[in-house]
């Protein structure tokens, strides 16, 4: 019951790390990055490059998934999104289509259609026995992980100039921009630092979500629940909503397989219905 | 697009070489549409087959019976099964092949069969295993293998050796279908009780929640089948939720224990018992040619029973080609009907009546061998009817 | 004397914060009335509760005699209550020719055709060709995108639409904003010139279009009414001359 | 000199019968392809409501007019008729829901409601064969007399056929007061609502006509194929959907047909030259699309018409 509880917790935070930039993207810059996955996918891949070609401890291959990625998300900004963030939806939706069809081939030529797997380092596996249930030892590490980014992000928000500069921007870019805040340089910043969580997300997942070329596609699904559910805008809201998706998904495939993903789904339309503009967001 | 300039060209010289297939090499080429997935999540079935179909061609040259054997390869992505369907249309009526092969998964082969019927062609599945795939056509011809044929074995081996109670855990659809109908029924027979089962859906599936239910039923083996590629998320997790520690052990068919990613199991694997119809381990000089071709071909992959298939359908197409020497469909079909060869696995044959693979089914346990893991034989049911 | 259109303790809240504050008023019918105030003083909030754009708190709309509280937008409009919007509110992508077109045959209830063609329906298009006529759109002008009109242009055809809907009651909301002292003008005289059976209620900021156009004068501070009356006595209100006529004063037209 | 363009279309398209008699089977992809865009293009382009869960409809055609044949009623008109009217009359069930909230959850609504349906497809194994799909859908020849035949020519002439007569329709409703409303919506709802048109209903029938359009198409797919499988719920094919209208140009009827015909047959090309990296060029050429201008391939040729 408990270890159902604490699998759901798990799952759900990395989804949360995963979709964080796509929320950010979507209420900051008001671009619909359906390629967001992608650079999921690009944090595990250098995950399982440095990890199991190179022979990296596996603690220093989390940041540098992150770097690595951050960098590309930094320079696909520069060199193509800011292109698009004042194009329509529609347009974006297009042009992160192709992204993701460019990254899941390029994927698959450099790394190969299959499954990857990598080993974690022994003090990452194996159960430990909590008294109230047992627990995989990957399992406790990632929630730690990912409270600790969720509470950085927030703090980070509240606390630094950089985060009261960004919700200024997200509030009105025009008033923020007359301010002189450096929207641009925000927005850049703020994508690479989405992109760059995305790459860790991926980079923490292999192990748990698996990876291979059809990544971006799989988990977008569950990327746009985190944000929709959640609500853009806030970190929060989606933090909120992955857990839930994350303990709704697990409990209901241990006590009703049969059903299968009909309840997510069905959890995700209902949320909808109820609170159509985010969990936590103020109803008209 | 070089490699059937390349082909072309690797064609032309062994028709030189061969001297007295020259005059016959003008015939006109016999051309096989492949139908493989290339890309998408069953890609890896993909790879491997055609693959081994290069390295057969390499291997064996490509004029076959005075007739160059010209391979059109198409990618169906392995999940829309009318685009399966409708590439295999369009090869029978433009490209004017004369058999269709290939067909990675069940649902794909089911709808393509009727295209085979009415174009009286020999249709040569080299991978999808599900039981009634022949039936659907007079024209479907098997050298894979059935999930019938490899489950049986593993049923039974299971209730000799002292397991009680077991679990299943099997993808949704067709062979998986097949796979725990024939374990229960087997295993239920020989005096063992079914304390779980359960299925998995086909696409994004996650495993954690399934095992930990079967963690707490605590059955003495847990029997899983998979489609080739996704045993190494199985393996994960029940490494991690530790199964193995409770005393539950890990069997099934070899899908799970695909050669192609043994490697990267890791040690949790060892001492994984499966049963199938081939092991890359297999100790055969027919075996010792086909692994070695394979490598020529695809230096970073190891050959998989998916590759077999592939390696397989080329030779019976060339066989029955030369024994029918005639690229009508239904000569061809009548030349394969009952074709016996010695095959990378062993000896195999595809039975008259059922148009399906009679072949060894072999017990194995994953062990290390030089730093590298392998599914090693160690029992054999020998001449399984599908 | 029947009430037009008629308010009951409207009321509506934003969170903590009351935007209209127990307003009860009533608009005679064939009235010209002006809703005065200054900023922020729930002008804008009040007329999107009038129109249905936004459900009230607490209190009634009542038109004609009907309590119309409960009704969405559209099926307020179907009742002959029309307004305009104080940011144009159009159809960037099509002619003026078009919009007005769609209002006409809305309000002659073939909104939903679909079996008949738009070419079929001369009569819809021959009366909002002539209305746009009236109100000085050049046969250019009405064929042409609405976001490539000028902006005096874009102000008349929001004016334009909400006359096609023959309204019995017709809310203005700062119709001139933004457009020049000498067009703006125009404008009103558009609007004054209509049949004396409707009822129009003008929010309005320039006080020199208010006295020329209002009959009858309401005055809206901090969201309650505040005074009402005729301009003359309005002008010499002294709650009104405090609040905000003094702060007018200086500048009557601004 | 446009209606002269339309005629040369149509009558290319009849055309390319005799033109390509090689490629009959995936020209008739095309225009089921093109079917489905179009009626997304009613719902995108002209009422401006985004669905990302459109394969719904589609798949739901499809369902309709291969259980119906594999029960035993192969009749391919009627068939048809039945699987658009079940897709609308879904559409018009699940069209409060979609339209209830604001652009995004509605979008996700969509998606969510798509899903759902997938995964119910998927266990109603008894019904739809569910991951195996649906074996022996045998339909009967079209007019009692021409079989549907392995060369695709009837396939070929029956979904050009049924994409014509769609296609003519919706063309004449947009065209009607009704049409226009749906672009005023587009344009602006707000003031749509205060000209008095009741938005919601508008939408609402533009949605059940839309995906009643996409049941057909779907409906046609399941016939001509005469296989079905889950595969037509799913989500890439609501975005394949979405991409074709994107690349053809919203709002004009005929841009989807070009962007349906565009990427059937580049994605065949492509896939046939490098069946391993096709996705990688059409991934660059959606990109390099949209990076060179807005409006898709009509808009293109809009502006070297000018």
């Amino acid at each position: 019951m408990l270890t159902i509880l604490l699998d759901g917790i798990a799952s759900g935070m990395l989804l949360f790390v995963l979709a964080c930039g796509l929320s950010v993207t979507m209420g900051l810059m008001n671009f619909v990055n359906l390629a967001h996955g992608a650079f999921g996918m690009a944090g595990g891949y250098v995950l399982v490059v440095l990890l199991q070609r190179w022979g990296w401890p596996f603690l220093a291959c989390l940041p540098a998934a992150f770097l690595a990625t951050a960098l590309l998300g930094l320079l696909l900004e520069r060199t193509l999104y800011a292109r698009l963030y004042r194009r329509e939806h529609l347009d974006q939706v297009l042009f992160s289509i192709g992204l993701v069809f460019m990254a899941g081939a390029t994927a698959d030529w450099l790394m190969g259609a299959q499954q990857q797997i990598i080993q974690l380092p022994a003090w990452l596996s194996g159960r430990v026995d909590l008294g109230i249930g047992e627990l995989g030892r990957y399992r406790i590490f990632l929630i730690l992980v990912c409270a600790g980014i969720v509470a950085g992000l927030q703090l980070g928000l509240l606390r630094t100039r950089f985060g009261a500069q960004l919700r200024a921007a997200v509030d009105d870019a025009t008033v923020a921009r007359g301010l002189g805040i450096p929207v641009p340089r925000l927005f850049a910043i703020t994508f690479a630092l989405g992109s760059g969580l995305a790459g860790l997300g991926g980079a923490l997942g292999v192990e748990v979500l698996g990876l291979d070329p059809t990544f971006p596609l799989k988990y977008l699904v569950y990327m746009l629940i985190v944000v929709a559910v959640g609500g853009a805008n806030t970190i929060l809201g989606p933090a909120l909503a992955a857990l839930l998706l994350g303990v709704v998904d697990v409990a209901g495939k241990y006590w009703l397989p049969q059903l299968g993903a009909f309840i997510i789904y069905t959890a995700m339309v209902a949320l909808l219905l109820l609170r159509p503009h985010g969990l936590l967001a103020k109803q008209a | 697009m070089s490699r059937p300039t390349r082909r072309g060209l690797l064609a032309g010289g062994t028709a030189l070489l061969a001297a007295p297939g020259l005059a016959r090499a003008q015939a006109e080429p016999l051309k096989i549409g492949l139908i493989l997935p290339m890309t998408g999540p069953f890609a890896s079935t993909g790879r491997q087959i055609d693959a081994a179909t290069r390295a057969w061609l390499r291997t064996n040259g490509e004029v076959q019976a005075g007739r160059r054997l010209e391979i059109l390869l198409r990618d169906d992505g392995g999940v829309q099964p009318d685009t399966t369907r409708r590439l295999a249309q369009e090869l029978v009526v433009r490209d004017k092949v004369k058999v269709l092969a290939g067909f990675g998964l069940t649902p794909l082969a089911l709808a393509t069969a009727p295209i085979a019927t009415e174009a009286k062609l020999p249709m040569v599945v080299m991978a999808a295993a599900t039981a009634i795939i022949p039936q659907r056509s007079p024209y479907i011809l098997r050298t894979s293998f059935t999930l019938p044929q490899v489950t049986a074995p593993i049923a039974e081996w299971a209730a000799r050796n002292g397991i009680r109670s077991a679990a299943t855990l099997v993808t949704d659809f067709a062979p998986g279908h097949d796979a725990e109908g024939v374990f229960k029924a087997r295993f239920a027979a020989a005096g063992g009780r079914m304390a779980l089962e359960l299925r998995s859906p086909l696409r994004n599936p996650d495993y954690a929640p399934f095992l930990q239910r079967v963690k707490d039923a605590k059955p003495d083996a847990l029997f899983i089948f998979c489609p080739s590629g996704e045993g190494a998320a199985i393996m994960k997790q029940f490494q991690e939720r530790g199964l193995k520690e409770a005393g539950i052990k890990l069997i099934g068919t070899g899908d799970v224990m695909d050669d192609d990613i043994l490697n990267s199991f890791g040690p949790d694997a060892l001492g994984t018992i499966t049963s199938h119809h081939y092991s890359a381990a297999h100790d055969s000089p027919e075996n010792a040619a086909f692994t070695a071709a394979f490598r020529a071909v695809a230096p970073n992959m190891r050959p998989n029973f998916m590759a077999v298939g592939g390696w397989d359908g080329m030779t019976l197409i060339a066989e029955s080609l030369k024994a029918a020497n005639d690229t009508d469909g239904d000569k061809l079909l009548a030349a394969m009907k009952g074709r016996s060869w010695l095959s990378p696995r062993g000896p195999v044959t595809i039975a008259a009546e059922t148009r399906d693979i009679t072949q060894d089914v072999y017990i194995r346990r994953v062990e290390s061998r030089e730093g590298q893991l392998w599914n090693l034989e160690f029992d054999r049911i020998a001449q399984v009817a599908a | 004397m029947n009430a037009a259109l008629e308010t009951r303790g409207l009321t509506r809240h934003f969170g903590g914060f009351t935007a209209v504050d127990d307003v009860s008023f009533s608009l005679p019918a064939g009235a010209r009335q002006a809703l005065i105030g200054p900023n922020g003083a729930g002008k804008t909030t009040l007329v999107n509760l009038l129109s249905g754009a936004l459900p009230a708190s607490a209190g009634q709309v009542v038109l004609g005699g009907e309590d119309v509280s409960a009704l969405p937008m559209h099926l307020r409009v179907q009742r002959g209550l029309v307004r305009t919007f104080q940011i144009s509110q159009l159809f960037a992508e099509l002619s003026p020719l078009e919009s007005v077109t769609l209002a006409v045959l809305q309000r002659a209830g073939r909104g939903a055709v679909w079996w008949r063609p738009l070419r079929r329906h001369r009569a819809e298009q021959d009366e909002a060709a002539a209305l746009l006529a009236r109100l000085r759109f050049s046969d250019a002008e009405a064929t042409a995108r609405t976001d490539l009109l000028p902006y005096g242009k874009r102000r008349m055809l929001e004016i334009a639409l909400a006359l096609a809907l023959k309204p019995r009651v017709l809310l203005l909301d700062e119709p001139a904003a933004g457009v020049p002292p000498g067009e703006s003008r125009e404008v009103l005289d558009t609007v004054a010139a209509l049949p004396r059976d409707v009822a129009i209620l003008l929010i309005e900021h320039d006080m020199d279009l208010v006295f020329r156009f209002a009959e009858r004068i309401t005055v809206l501070a901090l969201g309650a009414v505040l005074a009402e009356g005729t301009p003359a006595g309005i002008q010499r209100h002294p709650a009104v001359r405090e609040a905000y006529l003094g702060e007018m004063a200086h500048a009557p037209a601004a | 000199m446009r209606y002269a363009a339309e005629v040369a279309l149509w009558l290319l398209a009849l055309g390319s019968y005799w033109l390509f008699p090689d490629y009959l089977g995936l020209l008739a992809q095309v225009w089921i392809a093109a079917l489905f865009a179009v009626s997304l293009d009613l719902l995108v382009g002209y009422a401006g409501v985004v669905t990302l869960g459109h394969a719904a409809f589609f798949g739901l055609g499809a369902y309709v007019a291969g259980i119906l044949a594999v029960q035993g009623w192969g009749e391919p008109f009627s068939g048809l008729l039945l699987a658009g009217l079940a897709a609308a009359l879904l559409g018009l069930l699940t069209a409060p829901l979609v339209l209830r909230g604001g652009e995004l959850a509605g979008l996700m609504v969509t998606l969510g409601l798509a899903l759902m349906l997938y995964e119910a497809a998927n266990k109603a194994a008894f019904l739809t064969g569910g991951a195996d799909g649906l074996q022996g859908v045998e339909i009967w020849p079209l007019f009692g007399r021409f079989r549907f035949d392995l060369y695709g020519r009837i396939a070929f002439l029956y979904a050009l056929g049924v994409l014509f007569l769609c296609f003519m329709a919706l063309r004449f409703l947009v065209a009607t007061p009704f049409g226009l409303a749906l672009r005023g919506i587009r344009g602006n709802a707000l003031r749509m609502a205060a000209i008095g048109t009741p938005v919601r209903r508008r939408l609402m029938a533009a949605y059940a006509v839309s995906a009643g359009v996409a049941g057909l198409a779907g409906a046609l797919l399941a016939q001509t194929a005469q296989f079905v499988s889950l595969d037509v719920l799913a989500f890439h094919r609501s975005a394949e959907g979405l991409l074709m209208l994107l690349i053809g140009g919203l709002g004009a009827l005929y841009g989807a047909v070009l962007g349906a015909a565009a990427f059937t047959v580049a994605h065949h090309l492509l896939a046939e030259m490098t069946p391993q990296f096709w996705e990688f060029w059409i991934g660059a050429a959606l990109v390099m699309l949209v990076m060179l201008g807005r409006g898709g391939m009509l808009g293109l040729l809009r502006r070297l018409g000018r």
